[in-house]
């Protein structure tokens, strides 16, 4: 029986909870997900000059070893389900940051009759990354942002705010 | 030698009891939220088609004919290599070596035949569509 | 090519090429990295590397803005809303609105070209991950402004004169393509 | 060991009357937990840190470096967020067998650390059919994937299990038949006296004992990475066609047993090749103080074994992967016939040159040194062809 | 004592997967508990002093064996739906078969006074094996290899005109 | 194998897959390990560009041809400019063609370095791509201080470019060509010329001339069959014919002819070519304006016209449909991933699915031109 | 062979299902019979002058009133290139498809089949390419109207940014 | 071996294991699981040989049967493997009964 967000806030507790997060937040694996544009960015920031690989986040191809979704790119109507399906099959907990304009609200292609205008109309978003492409720094700032927020779950203590451990999202 | 063979046996509960203990925190710590499209088979996002439950090919199937008898051949060399030199200091050598090369000598036929016959071979033939 | 000779050749070939290989990696082994170590671990911001014409973030010198709306109507997808009126008594453009959809804009820097003052500019920031989308809105206008008025000869206000310097050096070295004239954006398009 | 117990009893650190073979199963028990969580489990997660860091260096990238210094710790939090991740069963798969499979690697794992000769006398059991013992408990690491391919009943994972299981097999025996050599020429099967039949100085090892065990050293090395499923055979994870192989479907800690069972595959690889062609743990009588020579020892192969974890490494970093077809190819019709000749080729050294044949130790010693003469050549060639100064951004 | 707690431990991993092999009803259970009566069988072996028939039966039968006949379900059985091991003889009869072999040979075992040397010290086994392979035993050693090599040469006819087509 | 049929099994490669580029997806049949057919599923990333173009006027549509072919965006700018020049025969200032090439060949380098890094990926080096991608970067600085962007430029303006070369540009760029060469040359040693890499290419994915022409094959991938074929020789635009270079085509060398490896080679010699280009053209390159004067609201006559342009991956055509508004009334683009893609399930027959992999990386498909 | 020859060739060939020549600058263009399309094709691949052994584009536009189909062929042996159109009624459209002539037709006819909803008799398989297969509506027509929602998930997205009306204009 | 362990105990344990394989050999209709039986009976086998060695004084012969029992074993899963191979892929089915009816 998991003992999440059950123990009371003690000095020690806190703690561990301070060091499991930190812990996790210093291995995010993120999921090859590359859909458009953003996703040739995506691979520069893999690459050598922004080498995300420094906080531990390298990629992974199966969604099932992977904590974190980046949504690097144009998100099509078509795609949308499999995107819905593929969150679906990573465990918890999962994050997502969105990457770029057209992941965030669709950006220049609201004009567009097959874009779906936004992935956080299908999926929770954590971070949203301005650009056009964002360039790889950009988006490692935005894994920093992520790290930020990891930073501040509640893990083992109960949670007061809102701010559980992960996202429990319900079947849907 | 019970002795000896008693490190594997206790490397062999360590083991077991290691993982054991580590699935034990992970249930103590880890989140579980499973619903039903959480389950299903990864397929690239794709729903899956068709069950993976299926008669596979039976390429790997005669390697591992071959290789079956092979690996009993290695087991049959070890005690002659180990007892080898002994022999070839106590001025047996030719015969040893002789028996040997007979032993090894008649697999590695079979070996020869295998490959004449191309059964080493992968064939790539397109499978015919009915 | 008999088989031995192409047996033995196939052998020679893997092993001489994968020497190879070996060898540059090592080589590369040997080399310093090539990492930005962003952010932290660098002696320079990288908005301070980033070259001149850098399309980042946009941003607005309200204190030139004319209130012309051409950035408006240049814009492809409509991510800037100005609201700009006239003042009844003092016959004055107001600009009572200049918000730019960060999240929405595509960094195409068209809208920063037909500026008369260049007031309207990309900067070399691209730092703007948040949590939230109405986070990512820039609003410029805290309360009602006046709209700047061009005047002939040189600017003489002292507060203004800098940012209008920026400004028309802005538009020289970046914006305006083959020297066409702002004057042409006036008519609609 | 035995004699460790004896002295144990007879100290009667264990009251008067303990029974012997308690006493035994108590040290055998303690020593063993001692050399898996001590050596076995923390080198499994310092390499695959010190594997991202080589590799990403040799990819002129940095690597991780911020979990503790220099990114030591990664393997650390790798291992604490796999503890934290949910566990997914598939609905779909075989419960049983998916949850069984992890156990089985983890033993695959395990077991050759019995047999691990760190020094002459830092040795959990110094079995006499050591090598035998080495060789074939890997087996059961191709019962295992077999078992997760099949039970994640998913098709990447079912084509990645079965690839797994035949490259695995099929290399074993060329694995199998390069072993031979050595025991031909030292007539046992114990790690220990394959070591004590070596000498420290090269010369004496028997990778330069004579042409045929220095093909043999080779072909053990490359098969053996085959049997670890490491680049350039690593296609049962080949991530560009079978998404993550046969683990494409487990999560969290049981993901995180497979990687760790192929990290530390790699120390066994290295010790294997280590014991039977490099000299083990031999080095020179500096002192007559044993727990300093069994130290100086230790240090030396360990640091053997490591130079070959990171050689792994680097062809990892430098080779693509090969096709199925071509590795049974490799295997059948370039390895099994050379190891056959070089085996046959061994025995008939053996009955000519019983006690070896020093001079030939010397001249190969040469040939390898010209051979790496050569290589620093070309790495310098492309150190001073590239000009990598040539960066446009201030900042590096 | 301690022998004891291991030959039982041993035992009973034996016999609980060559029960399950026996009665599960699904066929790839079986295959994969051969694994565990032939890693008991092993432990049996080097309680019987002879370490390297206990590593000869790991290489071969679940290096070797278990995984060929793996692979054969995996090629053979639609597995998906062999969860049924129809009877050809009934259980029933099966039954009453092995019950009155197995009593007649346990009748046999506890009846029988065997000549029981005195329990020699363990020691090495595979010189002996190695010279009596080259010694003694040089005739069946050769045509063990004539044996394998039938095997390997009729394994490959038999299965050869699927191979090819 | 079919006489045992083992019952073929049904793979869905993608639309997440590590080696599909971009978002594709292959309904793959395979028995084993050997495919019986490979069924293309594009449409992922369709983003109906095309339609766009009919709401956004002339200029406000320049920035959405970098996202139709975002690994080499100059060309697709390039070829909407040039089709818009056409329509209302517009002359475009020598410089600025100048500006244009240099950015394309630039543009050129970048997309083959990640199409030959890509490829040796999928097949499991992972050193080359990154050593690519560092190259890339490199460009990308170069580019971004010509036109502000690393990847969606907006370089280039109806009528020339939007931005002259800046100071000191040139001497850089001459610089970066020197490293590159050497580079070129190390990448080879590196991968190219690696045995099992050979082995795996050579033999996969035959095409004949003939198929490729009828399956309307271009650039590379046209190439590698032997065919003498370059728009920028053949049907000159721009300034190209007054540079020096000449066409690599493929021989099959290492396999049969036009296999994956001659397309491999084509685009490693292809690279080298555009340095050359680029030697000269950052030599000789003229002054005066880079561009034409051009109304804000670009009103071209009434008409339609189709151009023809060499892009990274090769015969990019743009046909365009004017009413006389100031808003086109059709858009079309016809790209060379869109028609090698078409090619893939005939070839794919009797492949092994590690030979798709390397059969799609070696067409270098890029999905957002197949699907636009 | 200019392109205007190539088509006063063809016109010679096939006389009145050519039913029109454009010499419209820049492109100029021949309009024919839709019944007529594979034949002429045929002609145009084989004859030995023409050669056009490439379909290097096709597409369709939606004029308001009527769809036109445009081949754009192109011969690598001559390096010449013609285009062809044929004119087609807005309501079920439908011509025979050029896949036996030029495989390349193969996907363009199903690009367009897909967004302008022209049916190409005898096509291999006539399924949608781009869009999803229960998509409604063909995208490219002018009349398309975007729908309000696909699979629940709503494709209308209202800007964050509300513009503050302070007095009509 | 001490610890009271004698030559019965591993002859009842081999005995079990052999009525088990004989039940397997019996009941099953599926040629894979005959074949499993055949292994475990052959494994019992292996356990009296090397029991009676042991407790035979020690002599090795015992232990060279097992050894050549086990390739025997070996040469005999090849085989009967490769046959059901066969059969397999000649009736579609390895159902042993149903092979007797199909033959001929
Ligand atoms: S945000 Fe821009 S760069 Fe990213 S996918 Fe969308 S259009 Fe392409
Ligand atoms: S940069 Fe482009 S998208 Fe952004 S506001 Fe300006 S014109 Fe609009
Ligand atoms: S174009 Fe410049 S001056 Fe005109 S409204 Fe925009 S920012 Fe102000």
């Amino acid at each position: 029986m998991p003992l999440l967000n059950t123990l009371p806030d003690y000095v020690l507790t806190t703690k561990t909870d301070e060091l499991l997060n930190w812990m996790r937040k210093s291995s995010i694996w993120y999921m090859l997900f590359g859909l458009a544009c953003c996703a040739i960015e995506l691979m520069h920031t893999g690459g050598p000059r922004a080498d995300i690989d420094r906080f531990g986040a390298t990629p992974r191809a199966s969604a099932r070893q992977s904590d974190l979704m980046i949504v690097a790119g144009t998100l099509t109507l078509k795609m949308a389900l499999r995107t819905r399906l593929l969150y679906d099959q990573m465990p918890d907990p999962r994050y997502v940051i969105s990457m770029g304009s057209c992941a965030s609200c669709g950006g220049l292609f609201q004009l567009a009759y097959s874009v779906c205008d936004g992935v956080d109309k299908i999926l929770p978003v954590d971070v949203y990354v301005p650009g056009c492409p964002p360039r790889p720094e950009a988006l490692t700032e935005g894994l920093l942002k992520l790290q930020e927020k990891m930073m501040t779950e509640r893990w083992l203590v109960r949670s007061s705010n809102g701010n559980g451990n992960g996202k429990q999202v319900a079947a849907a | 030698m019970y002795l000896n063979f008693g490190v594997p046996l206790a490397l062999t509960i360590i083991g077991i009891g290691f993982v054991a203990l580590m699935f034990g925190l992970q249930k103590l710590l880890a989140p579980q939220n499973p619903y039903d499209r959480k389950l299903t088979p990864y397929e690239c996002g794709e729903p899956p088609t068709g069950r993976a439950w299926i008669n596979f090919n039976v390429r790997f199937y005669l390697i591992a004919l071959i290789f079956v008898v092979f690996e009993v051949e290695v087991a049959f060399v070890y005690p002659i290599a180990a007892v080898y030199l002994d022999w070839v200091r106590s001025g047996r050598r030719w015969y040893a070596l002789s028996e040997i090369l007979v032993f090894l000598m008649i697999l590695f036929v079979g070996l020869v035949y295998v490959w004449v016959k191309h059964d080493l071979e992968w064939i790539k033939k397109v499978p015919v569509e009915e | 090519m008999s088989a031995v000779s192409e047996y033995v050749g196939n052998i020679k070939d893997a092993v001489t090429s994968i020497f190879e290989g070996m060898a540059v990696t090592a080589s590369h082994f040997m080399r310093k990295p090539y990492t930005v170590q962003y952010p932290d671990r660098m002696p320079v911001r990288v908005q301070d590397t980033l070259p001149f014409r850098y399309r980042g973030i946009l941003e607005v010198d309200l204190e030139i803005c004319t209130g012309c709306l051409a950035c408006e109507r240049a814009c492809p997808i409509d991510c800037i809303v100005i609201v700009v009126d006239k003042d009844p008594q003092t016959r004055q453009m107001l600009l009572s609105q200049f918000d730019i959809d960060i999240a929405k804009c595509m960094y195409c820097g068209l809208c920063s070209e037909p500026c008369p003052t260049g007031s309207i500019h990309h900067t070399t920031e691209f730092e703007g991950a948040d949590y939230s989308l109405e986070s990512l809105i820039r609003r410029f206008v805290k309360d009602p402004v006046m709209a700047y008025k061009p005047k002939k000869g040189p600017e003489t206000d002292t507060r203004i004169a800098p940012i209008l310097n920026r400004g028309m050096t802005y538009l020289d070295q970046w914006a305006q393509p083959g020297g066409e004239k702002p004057a042409e954006e006036e008519e609609p398009a | 060991m035995d004699t460790l117990v004896q002295n144990l009893i007879a100290s009667g650190a264990f009251g008067k009357n303990a029974s012997p073979s308690m006493v035994a199963a108590l040290v055998v028990f303690i020593m063993s937990a001692v050399v898996f969580l001590g050596v076995a489990f923390p080198f499994a997660g310092i390499v695959s840190w010190a594997e991202r860091r080589v590799w990403a260096r040799i990819q002129s990238r940095v690597g991780p470096n911020r979990v503790g210094p220099q990114g030591f710790l990664q393997w650390l939090a790798d291992g604490v967020k796999h503890v934290c991740k949910e566990d997914i069963i598939p609905d779909e798969s075989d419960a049983p067998l998916f949850k069984m499979a992890p156990y089985l690697v983890m033993l695959a794992f395990t077991l050759p650390w019995a047999v691990m000769p760190f020094s002459s006398s830092l040795i959990l059991a110094d079995l006499n059919v050591g090598i035998l013992y080495m060789t074939s408990v890997t087996a059961l690491t191709v019962v295992a994937v077999l078992m997760a391919g099949w039970a994640s009943n998913d098709k990447w994972s079912l084509i990645g299990g079965i690839r797994s299981a035949a490259q695995i097999v099929s290399y074993e025996i060329p694995a199998g038949l390069s072993i031979f050599p050595v025991v031909l020429m030292t007539g046992t099967l114990s790690m220990q006296g394959i070591i004590r039949a070596q000498g420290w100085a090269p010369q004496h090892w028997f990778l330069f004992a004579n042409p045929f065990t220095f093909v043999a050293a080779n072909i053990l090395y490359i098969s053996a990475l085959a049997e670890g499923n490491r680049t350039p055979f690593d296609l049962p994870e080949a991530e560009s066609e079978l998404v993550a192989g046969f683990a494409t479907e487990y999560s969290g800690m049981r993901y995180l047993f497979f990687f760790m069972a192929e990290w530390g595959n790699l120390f066994i690889i290295g010790a294997i090749i280590a014991t039977l062609f490099l000299g083990g743990w031999q080095f020179p009588h500096v002192t007559k103080n044993v727990i300093a020579m069994n130290i100086l020892q230790a240090i030396t192969f360990n640091v053997k074994v490591l130079f070959l974890v990171f050689v792994s490494m680097w062809i990892r970093a430098t080779l693509p992967r090969v096709r199925i077809d071509q590795l049974m190819t490799l295997c059948w019709k370039y390895f099994v016939p050379i190891s056959f000749v070089n085996m046959i080729g061994t025995a008939v050294w053996v009955a000519i040159w019983p006690d070896g044949n020093s001079l030939m130790g010397y001249i190969m010693l040469a040939a390898a040194i010209a051979l790496a003469a050569v290589f620093t050549q070309r790495v310098i060639y492309y150190l001073r062809r590239s000009r990598m100064e040539v960066y446009f951004n201030p900042t590096i | 004592m301690l022998a004891q707690v291991i030959f039982y431990a041993l035992a009973a991993l034996t016999v609980g997967s060559a029960m399950l092999v026996a009665f599960s009803r699904n066929i790839v259970y079986s295959t994969f508990a051969l694994l565990g009566a032939f890693m008991g069988v092993v432990g049996i072996y080097i309680l019987l002093d002879a370490d390297f028939v206990a590593m000869v039966q790991l290489l071969v039968y679940v290096g070797g064996i278990l995984v060929l006949t793996i692979f054969a379900v995996m090629l053979t059985a639609g597995i998906a739906d062999v969860t049924v091991s129809n009877r050809a003889v009934g259980t029933g009869s099966a039954i009453f078969t092995v019950g009155i072999a197995g009593l007649v040979m346990l009748y046999a075992i506890t009846r029988t006074q065997w000549h029981q040397a005195s329990v020699v010290t363990p020691a090495p086994t595979t010189y002996a094996i190695g010279n009596a392979f080259l010694g003694d035993y040089v005739l069946p050693f050769e045509v063990a290899s004539l044996v394998l090599l039938a095997a390997l040469i009729g394994a490959i006819v038999i299965s050869r005109h699927e191979a090819r087509e | 194998m079919s006489t045992l049929h083992t019952e073929e099994m049904t793979l869905n490669m993608g639309p997440q897959h590590p080696s599909t580029h971009g978002v594709l997806r292959f309904v793959v049949r395979a028995d084993g390990e050997v495919m019986r057919e490979a069924i293309p599923d594009v449409g992922y990333l369709h983003r109906s560009i095309e339609k766009i173009a009919e709401k956004v006027g002339y200029h406000g549509f320049m920035p959405y041809t970098d996202r139709v072919d975002y690994v080499c965006a100059m060309f697709t700018n390039q070829g909407w400019g040039m089709a818009c020049e056409k329509l209302a025969n517009i002359e475009v200032p020598h410089r600025g063609e100048y500006c244009r090439v240099i950015a394309a060949e630039f543009n050129r380098i970048a997309s083959h370095l990640l199409s030959v890094g890509a490829m040796a990926m999928d097949i499991g080096a992972v050193t080359p791509f990154t050593h690519a991608i560092r190259e890339r970067e490199m460009i990308n600085d170069l580019i971004e201080e010509l036109c502000g962007a690393r990847l969606t430029f907006n370089y280039m303006r109806i009528g020339g470019v939007a931005w002259d070369l800046p100071p000191g540009w040139r001497e850089k760029a001459l610089a970066y060509l020197d490293h590159f060469d050497p580079i070129l040359e190390e990448y080879n040693a590196l991968i190219s010329w690696n045995k099992i890499y050979i082995e795996r290419l050579a033999n996969v994915g035959v095409i004949t001339p003939a198929e490729a022409i009828n399956y309307n094959l271009v650039g590379p991938n046209l190439r590698a069959c032997g065919i003498k074929w370059d728009i920028r020789k053949d049907i000159p635009y721009s300034v190209y014919p007054e540079f020096e270079f000449d066409v690599p085509i493929g021989d099959g060398h290492w396999g049969k002819l036009g296999d994956s490896m001659d397309r491999y080679v084509v685009r490693i010699r292809e690279m080298a070519e555009s340095s050359k280009i680029l030697r000269q053209a950052l030599q000789k390159i003229p002054g005066g304006p880079v561009l034409a004067k051009v109304a804000r609201n670009f009103k071209p006559p009434k008409g339609e016209c189709q151009i023809r342009l060499e892009s990274g991956r090769g015969d990019m055509g743009w046909y365009v449909v004017s009413d006389g508004t100031g808003y086109p009334w059709r858009v079309h683009v016809r790209t060379g991933s869109f028609a090698a893609m078409g090619i893939i399930q005939k070839l794919s027959a009797g492949l092994m699915i590690a030979d798709l992999v390397t059969l799609i990386a070696s067409l270098d498909v890029i999905a957002p031109e197949i699907d636009r | 062979m200019e392109s205007l020859q190539i088509l006063e060739r063809v016109k010679n060939q096939f006389g009145d299902r050519i039913l029109e020549i454009s010499d419209h600058k820049p492109d100029s263009f021949a309009v024919i019979d839709p019944k007529a399309v594979v034949e002429i094709g045929k002609f145009m691949n084989q004859d030995p002058e023409l050669a056009m052994d490439c379909l290097s584009n096709e597409t369709g536009v939606d004029y308001k009133d009527r769809i036109e189909v445009v081949y754009h062929l192109f011969s690598y042996s001559k390096r010449h290139t013609a285009v062809l159109k044929v004119k087609l009624p807005r309501d079920n459209p439908s011509v025979a498809t050029l896949e036996g002539v030029w495989k390349s037709a193969n996907w363009m006819e199903r690009e367009i089949f897909d967004l302008i909803g022209v049916n190409f008799e005898g096509h291999s398989d006539m399924r949608r390419i781009l869009m999803p297969e229960d998509w409604i509506g063909h995208p490219q027509r002018k009349d398309f109207v975007e729908p309000a929602e696909y699979h629940g998930i709503s494709t209308v997205r209202e800007s964050p940014i509300i513009r503050l009306d302070t007095k009509k204009k | 071996m001490g610890g009271g362990i004698t030559l019965n105990h591993f002859l009842v344990l081999s005995l079990i294991v052999f009525s088990l394989g004989l039940f397997t050999v019996l009941t099953r209709r599926n040629a894979i699981g005959i074949l499993m039986g055949v292994e475990l009976i052959l494994n019992s086998a292996n356990i009296n040989y090397l029991a009676f060695a042991f407790y035979g004084g020690g002599k090795y012969d015992g232990q060279i049967f097992a050894i050549f029992v086990i390739m025997l074993a070996a040469a005999e899963a090849v085989i009967g493997l490769a046959v059901v191979l066969a059969i397999y892929q000649n009736f579609k089915t390895i159902d042993v009964d149903a092979t007797e009816t199909l033959r001929g």
